[in-house]
């Protein structure tokens, strides 16, 4: 069992990073923090993946527990919603931005924001 | 019993959807049966098991020696917020759950259940920090803290990896202390960015300088006190720093870069925010040093930062820039802060920096003792000048221009004139900052009152075992 | 000039999450769960001694739900949940303060569509009977309250979507806070009997029945409801603007 | 040579590992697109797609419950309110064509739910 989805979490987790520093349009950052989200999300779950676990759920098709680790999964639904909330925050201070300054271009912004001080 | 201190705020905050301005008036109270409780019905040495699960399965609330002067500050703190700040319609329920994931961030032993009250933390403190129209401030902080709260996500998830438990008192007994540097370089990006040292405390100066009288007490004082709190739990009780010079001179460079920042500012919220930037700095890089004297006056510093910073805040929130003229009782307390934060003998701030600089010469580290003596001097500068444009702001315009309808230059002055007098402070923040000035001077005559509260928890800080024997003794 | 920068910092940190973070965590797959905290959890024996639970057999045990991580999320670590709960409530409350603020008050309107009507008429009661099924039987079959919620302020968004007139009323507020409170109000509950906050109080039956759980299916319903208005505040509040 | 083609053809027999790579390598292509997209609207589309491909990657992960969530707030609302943001934010440039073929990309998603 080689490490490939530790590998491509953390690349997705790169490319993350590197849009958050890299976009200089606000809405693209929003989506980067969000990519970056999915990617720890992902790495998490498979961090409790157990070679020959079945799915954590006493069922009729798996009577008895030979289970994968469900801890890691508990938390990951916590960061999923919480990633979702905070995402929600973000579009509505955007369209504020938006709204006060007609552009999500920080340099625009700052333009006009020396002309209005 | 210690679970009522998160459920009631709670409670009270679903209870106040239904009408806008409930939740403005159950805070005070919420506030005060906080510190009722804590003051006479909980003593420190508790630990409750959410659900009666044993402490390594489920969450662990845990009341001890370090947390109890930490729980009562914070809800001191929230009860003044509460009475100074002019809350909108909605605020008051978002503090009462602001109240609770405060309480829950010091009272928790679990690092993922402190990963999710951070982030109610942080949630509520971008609301906040839009308020007054400052959506790109909030944006900005948004992005920083999101990373932020990420980093903290993969620390306690690796702490779990590796130890088998997210209790933090089991946690730190088992985990192999070689790999201990790796995993708490997550937490330690979480917390430079929170604690705002500066590379990546830039959002700051945008946040603090809203000039909203709620964001900047409400994210600058509770909020950082409660921060620290967890710092101090996480790298001086469970694991330890990991490469603490670098992090000490990372601060060190913060505090300068803030200073300066300060210095060069010519809005007087972004000055105040900067200043608050250095003065967090200073905590974190004295508590980086790993030894309970210089602990104990890093949390001196803290609350006397604190408190005078929610002063010069809540003034600046609500006068502006327009002078005392009209309202000089503002004005002592504008003063008596400022004058407590460079360090005047008879102020708390005195203290603070004598057994600071007293700790430091002892554990013979001369660096950090000279960047705050430079630093104290580039504040005295700004503060100074900041103060005494305030207080002569109204006097010298009028004599220069005389009384009379000639020119449009006039007419300005006319009315910035009769402005100041309109600028009325409401009763409330008026009593709480004259109340916390007399503190300043009160705890300047009698440093003792704070500074035995603050050895004691850097002793204990410092001292995992008692941590420990709470958590397997178990209990309530 | 940025994007090289971005490069970099992205580079640095992949580089210390491989070279010193990757070595140190056990490779995919080979993780030995009776070092963990998981495996008590799995076998439901962090208070009892262990024996194997068995489906439709194991009859009373610490915790009564058969879908392993919902026992966590609500019954071992539910203190988290309550946390989570509240982060959804700010983020509601937060997005409703500033949508007031906006000065533009633009109401998103959309195209007239036959198709989507009538669709929306067939699909919606199934949209909302399947959010129903997933928190009710959140101890069971995998999801619960959160994508139960979910799925039902979908459904809310696909009415909006089909016809313009239609509006979030105050009832979602009032559905939220009475669900938000009823969630204290059984951790209250909890602490009143089992003297402890948000304990299980009631008994767990047996594992795969419906009412088995305890306290889990009726927290979950809570939270079922309570997301589900939340969330259709958000949308609502979005769109009016 | 042969040895490189024989571990790899042994690593694709694991599930895991063979879902991995495609669907991981594919949503490495989606995220660089999401970054680097011209529009936002299409940056916005492959957000939404990286999260549909991270339900597949929890389903083979053993993780359901994770994937329901996903599927239904992560790809779901995620997108549902980043659209309705975008709307407001670029109401101006935008025509009413456009909005039409985002109601029925809308409706069937929360459709294909039922």
């Amino acid at each position: 069992m080689s490490n490939i989805i530790y590998y491509v979490s953390f690349i997705i987790l790169g490319i993350g990073i590197y849009g958050i520093v890299s976009q200089k349009n606000l809405f693209k950052q929003l989506i980067s923090l969000s990519i970056i989200d999915t990617a720890v999300n992902i790495f998490i779950v498979a961090l409790g993946y157990v070679e020959w676990g079945e799915a954590p759920i006493y069922s009729a098709i798996t009577p008895v527990a030979n289970f994968v680790d469900p801890l890691p999964q508990a938390l990951v639904l916590t960061a999923i919603v919480i990633g979702v909330g905070t995402l929600a925050l973000g579009s509505i201070l955007l369209v504020h931005i938006n709204e006060k300054y007609g552009s999500l271009d920080p340099d625009e912004i700052r333009d006009i924001r020396e002309v209005v001080e | 019993m210690i679970a009522l201190l998160i459920a009631v705020p709670l409670a009270f905050a679903f209870a106040s959807i239904p009408h806008e301005r409930l939740g403005r008036y159950f805070l005070p109270f919420v506030a005060l049966f906080n510190l009722v409780c804590l003051f006479f019905f909980m003593e420190p040495g508790q630990i409750l098991e959410v659900g009666r699960w044993p402490a390594a399965y489920g969450i662990a609330l845990v009341l001890d020696n370090v947390s109890y002067p930490f729980l009562i500050f914070v809800n001191f703190l929230i009860l003044m917020m509460a009475l100074s700040a002019t809350l909108e319609n909605r605020y008051g329920t978002l503090l009462l759950v602001l109240t609770a994931a405060v309480n829950g961030i010091i009272l928790t032993g679990d690092f993922f259940n402190s990963f999710v009250f951070l982030e109610i933390i942080s949630v509520i403190a971008y609301i906040v920090a839009a308020h007054k129209d400052n959506a790109l401030g909030a944006f900005k902080y948004l992005i920083f803290g999101g990373i932020g709260g990420t980093m903290y996500l993969l620390g306690a998830v690796s702490v779990y990896v590796k130890s088998g438990t997210l209790n933090m008192g089991y946690a730190a007994f088992i985990t192999d202390p070689l790999i201990v540097p790796t995993i708490c370089i997550f937490f330690l990006i979480t917390f430079l960015v929170e604690l705002k040292v500066l590379p990546l405390g830039l959002w700051a100066p945008d946040v603090y300088s809203n000039g909203s009288s709620v964001t900047p007490i409400a994210l600058g004082s509770i909020v950082t006190v409660s921060l620290v709190y967890l710092f101090s739990r996480i790298f001086l009780n469970i694991f330890d720093l990991p490469n603490p010079q670098l992090v000490g001179i990372l601060a060190m460079i913060s505090i300068i870069l803030a200073e300066l920042g300060a210095l060069k500012q010519k809005n007087l919220g972004r000055a105040l925010s900067f200043a608050t930037i250095s003065g967090v700095s200073t905590v974190v890089t004295a508590l980086s040093m790993r030894e309970s004297e210089i602990a104990s006056a890093a949390y001196f510093y803290l609350f006397n930062d604190v408190i005078s910073k929610f002063i010069l805040f809540t003034l600046f929130a609500y006068l502006g820039e327009r002078g005392f003229k009209s309202n000089k009782t503002a004005g002592i307390a504008f003063t008596f802060a400022s004058l407590s934060v460079i360090g005047f003998p008879m102020f708390a701030g005195f203290w603070a920096k004598y057994y600071l600089l007293k700790a430091l010469f002892q554990a013979s580290s001369y660096a950090l003792p000279a960047i705050i003596l430079i630093a104290a001097v580039i504040e005295a500068g700004y503060l100074i000048k900041w103060n005494v444009e305030l207080w002569y702001k109204g006097e010298d315009t009028p004599e220069n221009t005389p009384k009379v309808q000639d020119g449009e230059q006039d007419s300005e002055m006319e009315n910035e004139a009769n402005e100041v007098e309109e600028s009325f402070i409401p009763f409330g923040a008026q009593i709480v900052t004259l109340l916390l000035a007399l503190t300043l001077v009160v705890i300047g005559f009698m440093p003792s009152l704070v500074h035995n509260q603050t050895m004691s928890i850097a002793n204990n800080v410092l001292d995992f075992r008692p941590y420990l024997d709470l958590i397997l003794r178990g209990g309530m | 000039m940025r994007r090289v920068w971005a490069i970099l910092v992205a580079g640095v940190f992949l580089y210390f999450l491989v070279g010193q973070f990757l070595p140190i965590i056990p490779t995919f797959g080979n993780v030995d769960l009776f070092t963990r905290v998981a495996f008590d959890i799995i076998n439901k024996s962090t208070t009892t001694n262990y024996n194997a639970v068995e489906f439709k057999k194991s009859k009373d045990l610490e915790d009564g739900s058969a879908n392993v991580v919902t026992s966590i999320v609500v019954n071992y670590r539910s203190f988290d949940t309550l946390g989570e709960v509240s982060v959804l409530f700010c983020a509601a409350i937060g997005v409703g303060i500033l949508a007031s603020m906006l000065k533009s008050k633009k109401r998103i309107e959309f195209e007239e569509h036959k198709v989507l009507m009538i669709s929306t008429g067939i699909v919606l009661p199934l949209i909302l009977l399947f959010g129903a099924y997933i928190f009710i039987h959140g101890h069971l079959s995998p999801g619960g309250g959160f994508p139960g919620g979910t799925t039902i302020a979908l459904g809310i968004l696909l009415l909006m979507l089909s016809n313009n007139e239609f509006k979030v009323t105050d009832v979602a507020k009032h559905v939220e806070q009475s669900a938000g409170a009823g969630y204290v109000v059984i951790g209250l509950m909890g602490m009143a009997i089992g003297g402890v906050f948000l304990i299980n109080f009631l008994p767990t039956g047996v594992v795969g029945n419906l009412f088995s759980a305890g306290v889990v299916p009726i927290v979950y319903t809570f939270i079922g409801f309570k997301v589900g208005a939340e969330l259709s505040n958000v949308i609502s509040d979005l769109r009016e603007g | 040579m042969t040895d490189f083609f024989k571990s790899l053809i042994e690593m694709l027999r694991d599930p895991v590992s063979a879902m991995s790579v495609l669907v991981g390598g594919l949503m490495i292509v989606f995220a660089l697109f999401a970054v680097e997209a011209k529009k936002i609207v299409d940056s916005l589309i492959a957000l939404s797609a990286i999260s549909l491909l991270s339900v597949l990657l929890f389903v083979v992960l053993k993780a359901p419950d994770v994937a329901i969530t996903e599927a239904a707030v992560g790809s779901g609302l995620a997108t549902a309110v980043m659209l309705f943001a975008l709307w407001r934010v670029d109401s101006k440039a935008d025509s009413d064509s456009q909005q039409i073929k985002k109601t029925n990309k809308q409706s069937d998603e929360a459709g294909e739910k039922r």
